[in-house]
């Protein structure tokens, strides 16, 4: 019955606090908790780790999630200790999650997220703060908000420009596709960033072809099965039109390479997005002729390192300059050359990374 | 006659809010701090968005119906709601608010015209309006002003006394629209359609204009919560609201409101929210590992609506 | 009467005619709609939906609704893909041991669906949307979200060996929907699903045991829900929990969209491949005649408005739910 | 042999039956009679198992069985052709007659249609109705189904050892003269293998069929005659107990009506599928009984005064204003009520309780602005629960789960507290008890005296005569024939039956 004891005792405590924070309310800092910088609450010797991240059935963010188990894990704790929190997609409930995770351990958090949605950002963040825990953001942030705008408890936001990477995949298409032909591209869910920046980057590489003709863009929303019909229906627009595809992502790329086998094309150019282990794979087998590897192992490690040390007191954000706050992520183009080597080293194992060091990889 | 009704029988009314309780003390007694009124107040302003829409969707599934465009519908207000901010200030809040009602409406008349079931009526309408809304927003995510979400909707992000303003709204959204349930003319009429259509159409009333009102009110509601939650998220998306429909039903539905009408209502919505909210945060203090989270939910959500549902009226179980 | 008789005879064909008025009207637009590439392609993406809409034919014919089929098709489809590779990786060896079992799988998860919703007396739709919860994460615990690569070439041969034209995988479903429809129309079970459809408590007045009945439905429901998960694995290779994603709704569109009534006892597997091939077709041709994407899903929504309209007749019926 | 030993059944604290001893022989023809509501049907549902009774025992053959489900009923050869439709309208003919007996005709998982379709065909001779067995059910006239009915129980004879013992639910009531004695004939003629249950309104036909006649009155069987020395009289008087006197139905407070003022008018109104073309008058006080068998076409009078099916033609007047479009709304508006037959379907909500349901037609009278006025909703309900002594616990008792006599009040109290001056009665007493009845007869009375038309379609020709002012009778949809029925003046059973079949 000790918990009833022990919840007499809290409720006087928060009980104080309710009426602290009313007293606050009514002096009109009705937004307070957003504003101010320096609310950062005390540090804590052993702050919860958790990532909040999309879903369990992509291998980008299993990728994202086993770097977060090396980093816990390299802190001499089992990986039991992070905790996932799957917003399947929902802004709702990533927001719900993270809500429900503060009220439990309250500052005690170190918190890395991407949460979902570019408007989801900030709500994140605000609630981050205002329970005085710590947070790293990835992918998803609106441009008016900043790290520095909230002291020590927005810790970083990393995103990963996708504007240059695409357009080389989209050059590596078409030196492939002999500099002429028609070319299709498929996007992803059409309103998220990745997929409008690696449009504008296949737009780009472009202008440099003028004998490459755009055949037509659409988005197929990351998903394979969706890549399958969008490029089946693509064959019977274009047929034999199509010279190379160009895909956002490579979980679209599965599906656009199973809609060609089907016809018996085995041998249409093909690029893709992520790095993910089986397009490294298919790279090295000449079925892909390049992806773009982002590093969510690392991504995934440092980010919760960042929230992780940030909150421990190991180093104060609000100390780091502003390119520290918020970062590009490692950028690395994987071809049919390099692809066995590549391989080799980043899939097959992954490479120790001092999760100390945390702007090692950071592409500027 | 009420004798003959079992103890089970009369408690059964009592399932719903039981449940709910039961779920708060488990919870509870793994962490004592989850039952502290700030984080139960805290957890519950998370699910204002959620409540607004599953109470919209409470009138169509109290007439035997279901809406499915209710998420559409709500994404297609974050997109309207932020790009008309900029030119309408608050009224952006009424230009998403007739949509809703709009889109609704539609979903009604082709149910009970075109005589569509509203399971295929609404999914279609929802493509309509998801459509819209990625039309509308140029497929990209939007972002709200600052100075111009404060100065038109600043009231609803605050909070008083440590009572969000928003979770205030809601619960005067709920008690509007419990106040429609028992106390006016179509509240009466959506049950009776529920109970008894047959005997609906036979005292003169037509049916029909109900049947649409009540499918434009989900609309509407379905709208509210993509504003509250475009207010609260400073932006929209055609995808922001993606992951509020399954929630949005089962909450419903866990309140005891089944899919055969006329049973259930307004405040067992507001319980059955609850016990999501409850059930979600659980798997936080219970530690859930990533992958087991869907099958507890399943699991939960059998036994939640084995006992809140009430079979003393259906007759056939399908 | 007779006119009454003649418009239910010709209403029978209307799904059938929406889709040749479909073929025709994309035909208008881009010709090359019109070609038995494109009409193979459309089989390939069709197959794997068909069967589990024709799993759900069964349940809906009943009267009832199943919404678990995302979840049953996700952890039938990584079962299936961890066996096959697990006995040698070739259903040429002991791996075809897998579809058996696969299949085996489907069933029981259908028994455990038709068992909350008959003992526990939980209406379907309830029972199985929360079944469908608990699938999915099945799927998710079994893989741990990683994918499962399927790189048997006699299985994949469902895919890439095409015979007049079409895969074989369309000969394979074709044979499936034959046996639907054989369990459909010529057993004892398949009739009493419409009994029970057409009028549940006749049904039960006769001494059918109903209950009973809807278990195997439910049971019947997740075999061929396994079939579509099979038939998704061999047209990607890849087995993952995404795989079983939207077959829900778009199941669910299909059958009513070929003439099957939600409400039970009407319709059949027939009207299912009209209403998957509707589906499919206008998919495959919104993106032939280079539709906006953003339109696709209002227009799609429109179409299906239009079928079911047209597809009702709507005298018989004085309300709909 | 069959045979009941002081069989008992209460529903919801109703006794039903009391004691009833019931023999039948092999090869006889039993004639079952009774009003309604003196417990036939439950008799007959306890006989072929649908409701398990109370007390007392069933025997076949002189052992005692338990029917826990129709099916088991049909094993020992009990089987029931039912009055109301319960061949399952999407299958065809011959699945429903061997619906849940399809294993003879089942090889290796198959059904072997041809085989079963012989066998239907041989069904279907015995009834001699000559149609193909693969004909979808709903497609078949109402005769026809009645004779499908017939032979999918004679289809036990082939599965039972043994007798069989066949219950025939009113099969009269929907099949024309030549129809019915084709039935008969075959009635007749599988004597040898059957015995029967004859249950009919229609007392000449169960004097002309039965060898016996059980009389059942208010859940007992209060006589047991020869039908060779019986008559119709002596039948109705057991029935009812007493000489059907002036007092039941009321007589003594029929008044003239007023012939000056017409409130509905027919004018050569073409009912809607029907083709034939009505003419009617109702005054200011007036009951007028529309009499015909089923299926003769008075329900869709009714139902297109009330606006729920349009006319082809001619001109409806109420109160003189001819009405352009139909909805029940409409008719509503203008005064128009409707006590469906269907009752707990149609006529109450059952989940809602007795103010919503009397308020249901008016919901205008009682809210503001959309508004509901529960004070006023509950005192409307108290008085009309006073006014009719409605047996509720209060008003907030839920109708659904009151007596079929307090649903029939609420309904009423429904129309004329919404000062409806039309009322369609469609068969009010149905299924009520004796003093519910006279209660419900109390109110038509009570109506007429206000200046309220009636119009209603009776359960029974005696309720007809006793009530009504006018009658009219319906054949195929037409009146054929106007009768005065002023006290005193009454016309009899057979002056109208004669125009009726």
């Amino acid at each position: 019955m000790s918990f009833i004891k022990e919840y007499v005792e809290r409720q006087t405590l928060h009980r104080r606090n309710l009426l602290l924070m009313s007293a606050y309310g009514l002096c009109g800092a009705v937004l307070g908790a957003a504003a101010g910088p320096g609310r950062a609450g005390a540090v804590t010797a052993n702050p919860r780790i958790a990532w909040s991240y999309r879903d369990r059935t992509n291998p980008y963010w299993n990728a994202i999630v086993s770097g977060g188990n090396a980093f816990v894990r390299s802190l001499g704790m089992p990986e039991s200790a992070l905790i996932n929190l799957i917003n399947e997609g929902s802004s709702e409930k990533s927001l719900a999650d993270i809500q429900s995770l503060l009220s439990r351990y309250g500052s005690g958090v170190a918190l890395a997220v991407d949460p979902n949605d570019m408007p989801n950002c900030r709500p994140v963040v605000e609630a981050v703060s205002k329970a005085g825990a710590y947070v790293s953001t990835i992918w998803n942030k609106t441009d008016d908000l900043h790290p520095w705008d909230f002291g020590d408890n927005y810790v970083s936001h990393m995103t990963w420009s996708d504007v240059g990477p695409s357009e080389q995949t989209a050059r590596v298409l078409f030196d492939a596709m002999g500099g002429k032909g028609g070319v299709v591209h498929l996007g992803g869910i059409a309103s998220n960033n990745p997929a409008i920046e690696r449009l504008a980057g296949f737009r780009n590489a472009l202008k440099a072809y003028p004998n490459i003709q755009l055949l037509a863009v659409q988005a197929a929303d990351w998903d394979t099965q969706k890549a399958n019909q969008v490029m089946s229906g693509f064959l019977t627009r274009y047929g034999d039109s199509i010279k190379g595809v160009h895909c956002a992502s490579d979980t679209m790329a599965y599906g656009v390479i199973e809609a060609l086998r089907a016809e018996g094309i085995e041998d249409m150019p093909v690029v893709s997005y992520d790095g993910n282990p089986q397009a490294v794979e298919l790279v090295t087998q000449g079925k892909i002729l390049a992806t773009v590897f982002t590093n969510p192992y690392w991504a995934g490690g440092i980010t919760a390192a960042l929230a992780y040390y940030a909150a421990t007191g190991a180093f104060k954000p609000s100390a780091e300059p502003h390119e520290h706050r918020e970062f590009l992520g490692p950028t690395i183009l994987v071809t049919t050359k390099d692809a066995r080597e590549f391989k080799a080293r980043y899939i097959d194992t992954n490479p120790q990374y001092d999760w100390k060091n945390f702007w090692a990889l950071a592409s500027k | 006659m009420s004798g003959d009704l079992t103890l089970t029988e009369r408690m059964r009314r009592h399932f719903p809010w039981i449940t709910l309780v039961s779920v708060l003390l488990v919870v509870g007694m793994k962490d004592i701090n989850f039952l502290a009124p700030e984080n139960l107040v805290n957890l519950a302003s998370d699910f204002v968005p959620l409540l607004i829409m599953a109470v919209g969707m409470t009138f169509v599934i109290y007439i035997g119906g279901i809406d499915l465009s209710s998420q559409s519908i709500a994404n297609m207000a974050t997109v309207l709601a932020t790009i008309s901010l900029p030119a309408l200030g608050v009224g952006a809040g009424l230009l998403v608010i007739v949509a809703g009602l709009v889109a609704g409406a539609v979903s009604g008349v082709v149910t009970t015209r075109l005589k569509v079931p509203s399971f295929i009526s609404t999914l279609a309408v929802g493509g309509i309006a998801l459509s819209v809304g990625q039309y509308a927003s140029g497929q990209q995510a939007l972002h709200m002003d600052m100075a111009q979400r404060l100065h038109a909707f600043g009231w609803l992000v605050g909070q008083t006394a440590g009572i969000p303003h928003a979770l205030v709204l809601a619960l005067l959204i709920v008690a509007a629209a419990w106040f429609i349930q028992v106390r006016m003319v179509p509240g009466r009429t959506f049950k009776a359609i529920g109970a008894a259509e047959p005997a609906v159409i036979a005292s003169g009333i037509r049916a029909e204009r109900y049947r649409v009102l009540a499918f434009a009110l989900s609309g509407m509601f379905a709208a509210l919560a993509g504003l509250v939650f475009s207010v609260r998220l400073s932006g929209g998306s055609p995808t922001l609201a993606e992951g509020f429909l399954l929630p949005a039903i089962v909450a419903v539905l866990v309140g005891g409101t089944p899919l055969t009408g006329g049973v259930g209502g307004v405040l067992n919505t507001l319980i059955g929210t609850m016990i999501v909210a409850v059930v979600r945060a659980s798997m936080i203090y219970f530690s859930i590992p990533a992958t087991g989270q869907q099958i507890f939910f399943g699991v939960v959500l059998i036994i939640a609506i084995a006992t809140t549902i009430d079979r003393s009226k259906m007759r056939i179980v399908k | 009467m007779n006119r009454f008789l003649a418009m239910d005879a010709l209403r029978k064909w209307v799904p059938l005619l929406v889709l040749v008025g479909l073929c025709l009207f994309f035909t208008v637009v881009n010709p090359n709609f019109l070609s038995l590439r494109n009409f193979a392609r459309i089989a390939i993406s069709a197959t794997p939906a068909l069967m589990v809409a024709v799993g759900v034919t069964f349940v809906i014919l009943m009267g009832s609704i199943d919404l678990s089929m995302e979840g049953t098709v996700a952890v039938c489809a990584v079962l299936f893909a961890l066996a096959l590779n697990a006995l040698g990786g070739s259903i040429a060896g002991w791996g075809w041991v897998a579809i058996p079992g696969a299949l085996l799988v489907g069933a029981a998860l259908g028994a455990v669906n038709g068992m909350v919703h008959v003992m526990l007396r939980i209406p379907s739709f309830m029972a199985s949307l929360s079944l469908g919860f608990v699938g999915i994460g099945l799927s998710l615990l079994i893989t741990g979200g990683n994918r499962i690569l399927i790189d048997d070439p006699l299985f994949r041969s469902l895919l890439t060996v095409r015979v007049w034209g079409f895969p074989l995988m369309a000969y394979a479903a074709l044979g499936c929907l034959l046996v639907a429809w054989f369990i459909q129309d010529h057993t004892t079970m398949g009739r009493n699903f419409y009994a029970v459809g057409g009028a549940e408590d006749l049904a039960r007045a006769s001494g059918l045991d109903v209950g009973r009945l809807r278990i195997i439905g439910f049971v019947l429901a997740g075999v061929f829900y396994a079939l579509g998960a099979i038939f998704a694995v061999a047209r990607l290779g890849i087995a993952e929990t995404e795989t079983g994603r939207n077959f829900m709704f778009m199941s669910i569109t299909s059958v009513v969209v070929g003439g099957t009534a939600l409400r039970g006892g009407a319709g059949g597997v027939w009207n299912t491949l009209v209403g998957v091939l509707i589906v499919n077709v206008i998919g495959n041709g919104m993106v032939v005649i280079g539709l906006a994407d953003y339109f696709q899903d209002g227009v799609l929504g429109l179409l299906v408005i239009a079928a079911v309209y047209l597809s009702t007749n709507r005298q018989s019926l004085s309300f709909v739910k | 042999m069959f045979e009941l030993k002081n069989v008992e059944k209460r529903y919801m604290g109703v006794h039903v039956l009391k004691g009833v001893d019931f023999r039948i022989d092999d090869g006889e023809i039993i004639g079952l009679v009774g009003e309604n509501g003196a417990g036939k049907s439950t008799l007959m549902k306890v006989m072929y198992g649908a409701v398990q009774h109370d007390a007392g025992s069933v025997l076949v053959d002189g052992a005692a069985v338990n029917f826990r489900s129709p099916r088991d009923a049909m094993k020992m050869g009990v089987g029931m052709v039912y009055q109301e439709q319960s061949l399952i309208p999407n299958l065809t003919v011959m699945e429903n007659i061997f619906l849940g007996f399809e294993k003879p005709f089942v090889r290796f998982g198959a059904i072997r249609w041809k085989k079963m379709a012989q066998a239907a065909r041989r069904q279907l001779a015995k009834v001699k109705l000559d149609i193909d067995p693969a004909t979808i059910t709903s497609h078949l006239t109402f005769a026809q189904r009645q004779l499908v009915e017939l032979a999918k129980v004679l289809a036990l004879e082939e599965r039972v050892e043994g007798r069989l013992v066949i219950l025939l639910d009113e099969p009269t009531s929907v099949l024309s003269r030549d129809e019915i004695d084709l039935l008969f004939s075959v009635v007749r003629a599988l004597r040898r293998r059957a015995s029967f249950i004859f249950v009919s309104h229609r007392l000449d036909e169960i004097i002309d069929l039965s060898d016996r006649i059980y009389v059942l009155k208010d859940g007992s069987v209060v006589d047991v005659l020869d039908a060779r020395h019986a008559d119709i009289g002596t039948i109705q008087k057991k029935m009812v107990g007493r000489d059907i006197n002036t007092e039941y139905y009321r007589e003594d407070r029929q008044a003239p009506y007023d012939e000056d003022k017409v409130l509905l008018e027919l004018d050569h109104v073409r009912i809607a599928g029907r083709g034939n073309d009505v003419s009617l008058r109702l005054h200011a006080g007036e009951v007028l009984a529309l009499v015909g068998v089923e299926g003769s076409g008075r329900e869709p009078i009714l139902r297109t005064i009330f606006g729920m099916l349009k006319p082809e033609k001619g001109t409806l007047r109420i109160r003189g204003e001819p009405m352009r479009a139909f909805s029940p709304a409409r008719s509503v508006a203008h005064g128009v009520g409707y006590v469906p037959r269907e009752r707990k379907v149609e006529g109450i909500a059952s989940g809602m309780n007795v103010f919503e349901n009397m308020t249901l037609s008016q919901m205008r009278n009682y809210s503001r602005g959309g508004v509901l006025d529960i004070g006023a909703e509950r005192a409307l309900a108290r008085e009309w629960i006073g006014k009719l002594s409605i047996k509720v616990p209060s008003e907030y008792a839920d109708c659904g789960n009151l007596s079929g006599g307090n649903q029939q009040k609420v309904v009423l109290a429904k129309w004329r507290s919404g000062g409806s001056e039309i009322i369609l009665l469609d068969h009010p007493t149905r299924g009520l008890d004796i003093g519910a009845k006279v209660d419900v007869y109390g109110m038509i009375r009570d109506m007429s005296a206000a200046g309220v038309g009636i119009i209603l379609v009776a359960d029974t020709l005696e309720e007809a005569i006793g009530l009504s002012h006018t009658i009219a009778v319906i054949k195929d949809g037409e009146i054929r024939k106007w009768f005065n029925c002023q006290p005193g003046a009454k016309p009899s059973l057979y002056d109208l039956i004669q125009h009726m079949v």
